[in-house]
């Protein structure tokens, strides 16, 4: 059996990088870890530039069925390569003034990078899961990284506790669909399941009920959405940020690949729990926020609802439904990047700066920043003219297609609930008196340029919107094309 | 002989009582990490007759790698429960309370 | 009823009876025991299922290694046992009453047609001298190195992060460095100071005031 | 994409937005004013030629622009004005720079985010006014919450905060219903272009839910009774020039939206609910008026009184007659120049005195008198005085009422009486009697830079009042065809 | 001719706007002078237009086309026809005396430019109403008037009444307007076209309309409410309230428009709708019943009043009752004859009033007065000529035309006229009452105020030379215009009767043609009821106030009831004051604070807000932050979704 290991380059190379850090990080004295940061940093950069080098054209499969490579895997992985080194960018000072600038951050970071590849690109359920552990257990380190905080540890404690909850709830889906098809290999179930789809099949029922279920915790739907204010808000804000960003796109393809690639004869099922899921997290994510009195609490809300919202697309079950899904999981994203980028901003070394009150009358000082606030809030809220709207419009339409507008209806209800508190944040920042005399923000210049061009990018990409849904249609097509 | 549904229904058992128990467990942390343990044994129990009755050898692989997963991720999650019981001096459950709302 | 039958409702029920006791026992040191008697049935069970390799990995790996640990970890943290079973019972009868309903439902779907004895039929034993550990060897070699490389990653994560989150530096803790101290010279350990001689003057003045 | 005179007229304000939100600190703020005010002229100066070229003989859409936008959704760059949509773009260039006279030394903090912001704003509602692509509509829609939210917020009074996210929610609400219809339209018909939308059959349900979710977007805005009371505290938060957009331009993108939307894509809908709309806008004339009549905070009187006066615009609307529509359009113009008289003379006593109340003053007329003068032409405009253009509309919106039935055009007369009471009667205690206080004794009277701009509007209310013919003369074949549309069934 | 008629109205507005925007730069004397010319220009072109119309040459065309809409045409425009002719020379005239007279009066006035801005202003809109050849410019005029009238009442717009009373007329002549622009869309619905010709031309083929659904004629309910219009303008009972109050306006506003000209354009307005009028009998009982209240109650309500002015004002809403009975007769030509000696004599005694109370230094309660002729004698001559005038005279021009009215309603054939007859007849005695008080009071006995009556003494030439010359015509105008205008055919086809209805015509009957109807007249009318009345009235006003000064006193106490009702006006005020003003305003606060403070904000919305703001701080409570919370909301969440999509 000939092995072709040149599609999983990138991954092979992200992992040797690993490696390699963790190895130099034996001969590096504490103040050049810089070099870690550096190596990791471009990793991730040439690990894009790997994927964009050889982005695929249709959609093959190597690895015994293991990994699959198209355009969805490449475009994702390429936005998970960026979210993530952005993310570290952001975080640097971050991390460095609370003592956390160690390579093993970085060599996590990296692995849980790899364990998204993996996941996005899994064409069977076993690589699924281990890279979903990849994941998993990457963060749960990470999040307790911060080893003398009591909310750091106690936040990885809950996300550890119930994402094993979650893994084996999905391995018992799996399990389930395994014993009823024989298989493994997501494409061979696909078969299998078209063949015996049908409403009184109960056991496929019972499997997939666990597989969603599992999946909706992932990216933190209601009610299986539990962990994700207490990990946003006890994390270091430097994990919240890796926590919220780039694990969602992956969710997000793996929901793809098993719902989708693999279950999708079962679309008049899982949509009804989709909706159901889609609805409660819109409620349940926009209502809760309102109270909140932490920035990081509200955004980790604010992302459940955002999760709803990316659902609607899914649920549709059409390719452009699963596209617009796609484009609403890229553009939050990066937006949730932002949001949590601005705590990384105005945080210093034993300040952080993430309750609400914090904001007070940043306009004042500083109202560059307050704009940038005010973008990545009016994007989250879906108000024009930025990319978030677009994201918003692209999944309504989507329900609508289908001839759900009583969800897409809903769906606007609760984006009007769900304005509220990002206006909230708005009118602290502008309308408010400032908390503080004067306040001092140390970020470094890469943060904030790289921060203002996220913010700015959310407008300035608007004329960019049609290539951009463009890639997105023809990523879902490599899926959905490949039956 | 036995039914593959005896087996799988041992599963299930041992999956809802594992499942309950990390609901009902609140004081220990160290007994949610062993419930999480005997529900990948359930999920295993499940590969393994499945893996059996159909004669196909992945099944059983995959409980080969779940059981290393699992043992990496006792590993961290122990390695977390240190570092709590540091902080706080306690694996109490109900102890850890600070984030909610 | 054959032996194999015996021997599965035998370990079935101790199974069950052992994954009770991990979840209701008071004393964790109990109950990590018990997950240890869990640990072993099960690998009973599955050798009724001709999955004798990973039986014997089930009972080194966890009851060898990972129960170790958990012991290690339980003995080494202080932990209140009084308190250990408040409001246990308190929400027994519904998470019992849940835990139930969920086996039933299962069951109820499990047994209700898809699983049976005509879509699956117990299975010829092996042929003798049939090896699981070679088969099992061969595949995950072959078709499912990638998984394999996968889990090896996984568990170089949990190195770096077991030892990422736990080990530290105590400040309080002293530390001898040989090296240093037989490098050590004279010169760093004596300085002479020369000091000024003390008017006693001052003194004098004092005194007199 | 930017070559057509109709996107010079939507993007050069929100360049220069742009530009003279870059200068920054309000030690610059000379600059940002001398930078604000020339882009609002400059802007104003090339929408002239959309008035002077345009071809008053067809309902075709003019000066046409259109390139892709997003190919998966067949979204267009697509604008376009007719004979609805031109008179309200001058009207919106033409009081941005009335607006950015009015702010001029009256704004002390955050010079440029404030002139920037109304510079925006006004790109955007052109954009809004123009766009034929639903989808790029509503971004302007949207859009131009934004800047008025902060203008609202940081420039506004004390109450600013409450009045200004109950702004944007409520327009919110309604807006992105209209998103989904807008949807839904998509759906039926693969364009979203507005007048695709226009030929497009529907149903008799799904034009009656279309309808509901157009009106709440637009009723909102307009704002109808009972979905009006953000408007009252909105514009007594606002700052002056706020208020004056706001008045003036943004409740005219309700009435504006009604006739692009609701009217000629909904015919059989509209007949069917017209009674209700009637019945709203009866409400607001009558209900509102008498609320009115007892407001103690003149802006806030002035704002009710807005309410009153839109409710002309809807009712115009919904009798379907060439008449009414013409009459509600140049009610709203009128009272876009009206209002924001009406704004900019409380805002110059404001300024002076830091009191809304009407109880703060009476006897200005003793030591403002050429202001006092300025503000009797505009109460009376208000009134509805024939010779002014408050009249115009009016006139015709009940005589076409009258068409239809004889009791809609008593109850909407009421505002003859009504009308003059609350602002006759504001003006009474503001203005007249002997000099109430210290402060009104301290009052100087207006600058050249406020006669300027009232001088300006009276001009404009006094024009179109004794000769509305041009104004009327650019919407007859726009609406001839609008009336066409909305009394064809699509049944 | 065309460049005439533009220029008559023109020539007032130029003035105005110069006097308005200009007068501080050109000051007292260049404002008095540029707005005096311009009303000048406009008397003598009005004279010319009106010999010119004598001769036969009318004129209907339009100036510009104000707007155009769903076909119809809005267009501004004259007609010159005799009806017009005589409005324009009327209000020119009198508008001319009294800007000469302003002169005088307003000398110390801060606001003099302001003044004569505004009067000139009047004259422009007054006479742009009537030579308004459509109504939409009927309405524009209508307004304008309106506008000036309310300027002027709150000229001293320091004083509260003042200003109480303006707006109080504008909202009383707004209600009337409601009812006006109502009936304008009644016209363009019937018509589909506004201007009068047509209109007039089409009426009698619409005349048998009725309303959809109803008896009632689409011609009666226009006519109803287009006479609301003129109610409103012309002060008819119940929307008279104003007039009295706009006595707070200087005396010129007074005499020029709350007696000569403004308020006598609903009357001349009816006289130009005869056409539609005419068609509908119960309009015109309607007209009639309204006039004839007015007359007889008005006057009634002159009797107790103290303020010589609004003595002077009571007796125009009786004098005006009068002229709508004339209208609700048919006899519009007895009405607009009344209409002009009515503005003579009562200018004149508006002025003569204004005269006498700034010899007084602004006093205007007669109770302060008293032996005034000894020291003005001009003033009280001309002030008599007035009154004789008024109170009918044989003579007199107000005798010719009040006779004339009182004759005709009782030629009426309609149902009403016969309360009319009566109320005008017992009327007359009235009037002459009051009017004969007012002199006494005024000019006759012995001064009551010592220390006022020492510093009066005549006013200047400026003040009593347009009394003089409106005397004059207070006395021979009758003699002039009778013979035409009642029985001739003076007004041509600018006033249409239908033969039925035409009162006139029978009293002409009654005339013996050839012998000079004025003649005729005073010889016929000088036994009569309405003269014998009047003479008794002049007699008992001569005993109460000048041989038993101390009888009105016991009469009031006598008749405390009746005297308080009189002198509370009938409670009219209180009434709309109670149930209008402060009901509107009540209904308003209603409104406001439960319907949109309450209801709509307070519940709706805040509640709303509330409401999702109260969930979420208790939902988040769902966030218990214990872990096994979660785990056990992941169990139910997995339970409920399994059962759910099993069961279905």
């Amino acid at each position: 059996m000939e092995l072709n290991i040149q599609p999983i380059l990138p991954e092979i190379f992200i992992c040797a990088m690993a490696c390699v850090i963790l190895v130099l990080d034996l001969y590096l004295k504490p103040e050049r870890r810089t070099i870690a940061y550096v190596l990791t940093v471009m990793t991730l950069l040439v690990a894009a530039g790997l994927y964009w080098q050889d982005f695929a054209t249709g959609s093959a499969v190597y690895l015994n069925g293991m990994f699959i490579k198209d355009r969805f895997s490449d475009v994702v992985k390429i936005a998970i390569c960026l979210l993530s080194l952005l993310v570290f960018v952001y975080s640097r000072e971050y991390i460095k003034a609370r003592d956390l600038f160690l390579s093993e951050y970085f060599v996590l970071g990296l692995f849980a990078v790899l364990g998204m590849m993996v996941m996005v690109s899994a064409g069977h359920f076993l690589a699924l899961y281990l890279g979903l552990e990849l994941l998993s257990l990457s963060l749960y380190a990470m999040v307790a990284f911060q080893r003398d905080s009591s909310v750091a540890t106690e936040a990885a404690m809950k996300y550890f506790v119930l994402g094993a909850l979650g893994s084996a709830m999905l391995l018992y889906g799996m399990s389930i669909i395994y014993g009823l098809t024989g298989s493994l290999d997501i494409s061979v179930v696909r078969g299998i399941v078209a063949a015996q789809a049908a409403p009184d099949n109960v056991i496929l029922v019972l499997g997939l009920v666990f597989i969603l279920v599992s999946l909706a915790f992932k990216i933190g739907a209601v009610p299986f959405h539990m962990w994700v204010p207490d990990v946003y808000h006890g994390a270091p804000t430097s994990s919240t940020l890796f926590v919220s960003t780039a694990p969602k796109l992956a969710g997000f393809a793996i929901i793809i690949r098993l719902l989708v690639g693999g279950l999708e004869d079962l679309h008049f099922m899982w949509r009804d729990m989709l909706i159901v899921l889609a609805v409660l997290s819109m409620l349940l994510g926009n209502l809760i926020a309102i109270a909140q009195t932490n920035l990081k609490r509200m955004l980790a809300y604010s992302a459940i609802s955002h999760m709803g919202f990316m659902l609607l697309g899914i649920l549709a079950g059409t390719p452009n439904g699963y596209s617009a899904g796609l484009f609403y999981g890229l553009v939050y994203t990066f937006m949730g990047l932002g949001g949590f980028g601005i705590v990384v901003l105005l945080s210093r070394a034993g300040y952080e700066a993430d309750e609400l009150d914090d904001l007070r009358g940043l306009n004042q000082s500083h109202p560059w920043y307050a704009f940038l606030i005010l973008i990545f809030m009016f994007s989250m809220a879906g108000v024009p003219p930025t990319l978030g709207f677009f994201a918003k419009l692209s999944v309504i339409q989507a329900v609508i297609d289908v001839e759900l507008t009583w969800l897409a209806v809903i769906a606007v209800l609760f984006t009007v609930i769900g304005a509220f508190y990002y206006l909230r944040v708005i009118k602290l920042v502008y309308f408010d008196p400032p908390a503080v005399a004067a306040r001092e923000i140390s970020a470094t210049a890469d943060l904030r340029v790289l921060l203002s061009a996220n913010a700015v990018a959310l407008v300035l990409l608007l004329p960019m919107v049609g290539p951009i849904q463009e890639m997105c249609t023809q990523a879902i097509a490599s899926v959905v094309g490949a039956f | 002989m036995i039914p593959l549904t005896h087996y799988l229904v041992l599963g299930a058992i041992l999956f809802a009582i594992s499942m309950v128990g990390i609901f009902l467990n609140r004081k220990n942390v160290v007994i949610l990490l062993m419930a999480i343990e005997l529900l990948l044994l359930a999920v295993n129990i499940n590969f393994v007759a499945f893996s059996h009755y159909l004669q196909d050898p992945a099944g059983e692989i995959f409980v080969f790698f779940i059981l290393t997963v699992a043992a990496a991720e006792s590993a961290i999650g122990l390695a977390i429960l240190i570092v709590l019981f540091r902080n706080r001096r306690s694996v109490n459950v109900e102890d850890l309370d600070l984030l909610k709302g | 009823m054959t032996f194999t039958q015996l021997a599965f409702y035998f370990f079935a029920t101790v199974l069950i009876f052992a994954a009770a006791m991990v979840v209701s026992i008071r004393n964790p040191v109990k109950a990590a025991l018990f997950l240890v008697l869990a640990f072993f049935s099960a690998a009973c069970v599955w050798i009724t299922l001709e999955a004798e390799f990973l039986a014997i990995v089930l009972v080194l790996v966890y009851v060898g290694a990972v129960m170790v640990l958990f012991l290690f970890v339980v003995m080494m943290l202080d932990i209140n046992l009084a308190r250990m079973r408040e409001g246990f019972g308190e929400y027994l009868p519904i998470g019992g009453l849940i835990a139930v309903l969920m086996v039933l439902e299962i069951a109820i779907v499990l047994t209700s047609g898809g699983f049976g004895e005509e879509q699956f039929p117990r299975p010829e034993g092996h042929p003798a001298g049939f090896s699981d550990t070679k088969e099992l060897g061969r595949l995950i070699y072959t078709a499912y190195v990638y998984p394999f490389e996968l889990a090896a990653v996984i568990l170089l994560v949990a190195i770096v992060a077991a030892i990422a989150l736990t080990l530290r530096k105590r400040p309080d803790t002293k530390y001898l460095d040989p090296a240093r101290q037989v490098t050590v010279k004279k010169a760093d350990r004596l300085r002479v100071v020369k000091m000024p001689a003390e008017k006693r003057a001052d003194r004098t003045t004092e005194g007199e005031a | 994409m930017f070559g057509g005179l109709l996107s010079w007229v939507i993007w050069l304000p929100i360049l220069g937005g742009i530009i003279v939100l870059a200068t920054g600190s309000d030690e610059r703020a000379p600059l940002a004013r001398k930078l604000s005010l020339a882009f609002s002229i400059l802007t104003f100066l090339i929408s002239i030629p959309l008035y002077t070229g345009f071809d008053t003989s067809t309902a075709a859409m003019q000066f046409g622009e259109k390139s892709i936008w997003v190919s998966t959704f067949s979204i267009y760059y697509h604008i376009g004005i007719d004979g609805i949509s031109m008179p309200l773009i001058i009207l919106t260039t033409f009081l941005t720079v009335v607006v950015v006279i009015a702010g001029w030394e009256v704004i002390k903090e955050k010079t440029a985010q404030y002139m920037a912001a109304f510079l925006i704003m006004e790109g955007l509602m052109v954009g809004v006014f123009s766009a034929i692509d639903a989808v790029l509509f509503y971004v302007f829609w949207e859009g131009m919450l934004i800047p008025m939210f902060l203008i609202i917020g940081i420039w506004g009074g004390a109450n600013r905060i409450y009045a200004t996210i109950k702004f944007f929610l409520y327009t919110l609400l309604g807006s992105l219903l209209m998103l989904v219809a807008f949807l839904y339209l998509y759906h039926q018909s693969g364009s979203f272009n507005i007048l695709d939308f226009h030929a497009l059959p529907l149903g008799m349900t799904a034009q009656t839910l279309l309808f509901i979710a157009f009106f709440t977007a637009f009723a909102v805005k307009v704002p109808m009774f009972p979905v009006h009371t953000w408007l009252p505290d909105a514009h007594v938060e606002a700052p002056t020039g706020g208020s004056v957009i706001l008045a003036a331009i943004m409740l005219k993108m309700g009435g504006y939206g009604f006739l692009r939307f609701s009217l000629p894509i909904l015919p059989d809908a509209s007949h069917e609910l017209a009674t209700i709309v009637i019945a709203l806008s009866l409400i607001a004339i009558v209900y509102i008026a008498l609320v009115a009549l007892v407001q103690q905070d003149m802006k806030k009187l002035i704002a009710y009184s807005s309410i009153s006066h839109m409710g002309f615009v809807t009712l115009g609307f919904f009798i379907f007659s060439g008449q009414g529509i013409e009459g509600g359009m140049v009610q709203m113009i009128s009272h876009g120049f009206i209002s924001g008289a009406l704004f900019l003379c409380v805002g110059v006593l404001y300024d002076r005195v830091h009191s809304r109340e009407i109880a703060s003053y009476g006897g200005v007329a003793n030591t403002m008198p050429v202001f006092a003068a300025f503000m009797m032409l505009f109460a009376m405009a208000n009134a509805g005085l024939p010779g002014t253009s408050g009249f115009v509309g009016e006139f015709l919106v009940i005589l076409a009422a009258f068409k239809v039935n004889i009791w809609y055009a008593v109850l909407a007369g009421t505002t003859l009486v009504f009308g003059a009471a609350y602002t006759l009667w504001m003006y009474k205690r503001v203005i007249f009697g002997e000099v109430a206080n210290d402060d009104v004794a301290a009052l100087e009277d207006v600058s050249p830079r406020e006669i300027l701009f009232l001088s300006l509007l009276a001009a404009m209310v006094l024009i179109m009042g004794l000769w509305p013919y041009p104004f009327l003369d650019v919407m007859h074949a726009t609406v001839d065809q609008l009336v066409t549309q909305v009394n064809t069934s699509k049944l | 001719m065309e460049t005439i008629y533009l220029l008559t109205p023109l020539a007032c507005l130029v003035g105005a706007i110069v006097a308005g925007l200009f007068g501080k730069r050109i000051g007292r004397t260049g404002a008095h002078r540029v707005t005096i010319s311009g009303v000048a220009i406009a008397f003598l072109l009005s004279v010319i237009v009106f010999v010119d119309v004598m001769n036969g040459n009318l004129f209907n065309g339009p100036v510009y086309t104000w707007a155009v809409s769903e076909g119809t045409v809005y267009q501004i425009g004259f007609l010159i026809d005799e009806l017009t002719a005589v409005m324009m020379v009327v209000v020119t005239f009198v508008s001319f005396m009294v800007h000469i007279y302003t002169i005088g009066y307003m000398e110390e006035d801060p606001g003099y430019q302001r003044f004569f801005s505004y009067i000139a202003l009047f004259t422009f809109s007054m006479l742009m109403l009537v030579m308004s050849n459509n109504f939409l410019q009927l309405f524009f005029g209508w307004e304008a008037v309106g506008l000036v009238s309310y300027l002027l009442i709150g000229f001293w717009f320091k004083k509260d009444t003042a200003i109480a009373a303006n707006l109080k007329a504008f909202l009383v002549n707004r209600v009337g307007d409601l009812g006006f622009l109502l009936g304008i869309g009644g016209v363009l619905y019937l018509f589909g076209t506004l201007d009068y010709a047509d209109v007039f031309a089409a009426a009698p083929d619409f005349a048998g309309e009725t309303m959809p659904g109803t008896e009632t004629l689409w011609m009666t309910l226009i006519c109803l409410l287009l006479f609301v219009g003129a109610m409103g303008k012309s002060a008819q009972v119940p929307l008279h309230v104003w007039l009295p109050d706009s006595m707070e306006g200087p005396t010129p506003i007074s005499a020029l428009i709350h007696a000569a000209t403004m308020v006598t354009a609903g009357i001349f307005m009816v006289a130009r709708m005869s056409p539609l009028f005419e068609l509908s009998d119960t309009a015109l009982n309607f007209v009639l019943v309204i006039g004839a209240i007015t007359a007889f109650f008005m006057a009634l309500v002159g009797l107790v009043q103290n303020d010589i002015k609004r003595v002077i004002a009571y007796s125009t809403l009786s004098q005006l009752g009068y002229m709508t009975v004339a209208l609700g007769a048919s006899a519009y030509a007895a009405g607009i004859f009344h209409l002009g000696t009515h503005a003579f004599f009562k200018a004149l005694l508006f002025l003569a009033a204004g005269s006498v109370i700034i010899a007084l230094h602004h006093e205007q309660d007669m109770r302060h007065m008293g032996g005034l002729r000894r020291v003005m004698p001009i003033t009280w001559i001309t002030m008599i000529i007035g009154t004789l005038a008024l109170i009918g005279t044989p003579g007199f021009s107000g005798f010719f035309s009040k006779d004339a009215i009182i004759e005709a309603v009782h030629y009426s054939q309609q149902p009403a006229a016969k309360f009319a007859h009566i109320a005008l007849t017992a009327g007359t005695f009235v009037t002459a009452f009051y009017s004969w008080r007012l002199i006494f009071l005024t000019f006759h006995g012995e001064p009551r105020d010592r220390e006022k009556f020492d510093h009066a003494k005549e006013s200047p030439w400026v003040v009593t030379l347009p009394l003089i010359l409106l005397a004059i015509p207070s006395v021979i105008v009758g003699w002039i215009f009778v013979e035409p205008m009642l029985f001739g055919d003076f007004f041509g086809s600018s006033i249409v009767v239908r033969p039925e209805h035409d009162t006139l015509a029978r009293l002409a009957e009654h005339n013996d043609p050839g012998h000079g109807a004025a003649w005729q007249m005073v010889a016929h009318g000088i036994l009569a009821l309405p003269v014998l009345l009047t003479a008794l009235g002049t007699v008992l006003a001569w005993i109460m106030y000048i041989v038993r000064p101390d009888l009105p006193g016991k009469l009031a106490g006598r008749f405390s009831a009746i005297y308080k009702i009189l002198l509370n006006k009938y409670g009219i005020d209180e009434f709309n004051e109670f149930f209008f003003a402060r009901g509107g305003r009540n209904i308003g606060n209603f409104f406001w604070r439960i319907g949109d403070v309450k209801l709509i904000d307070g519940i709706m919305v805040n509640g709303t807000a509330r409401v999702v703001g109260w969930v979420s701080s208790v939902v988040r409570h769902i966030q218990t932050g214990y872990v096994y919370h979660y785990a056990f909301a992941m169990i139910i969440g997995l339970f409920v979704l399994m059962t759910w999509f099993l069961s279905s």
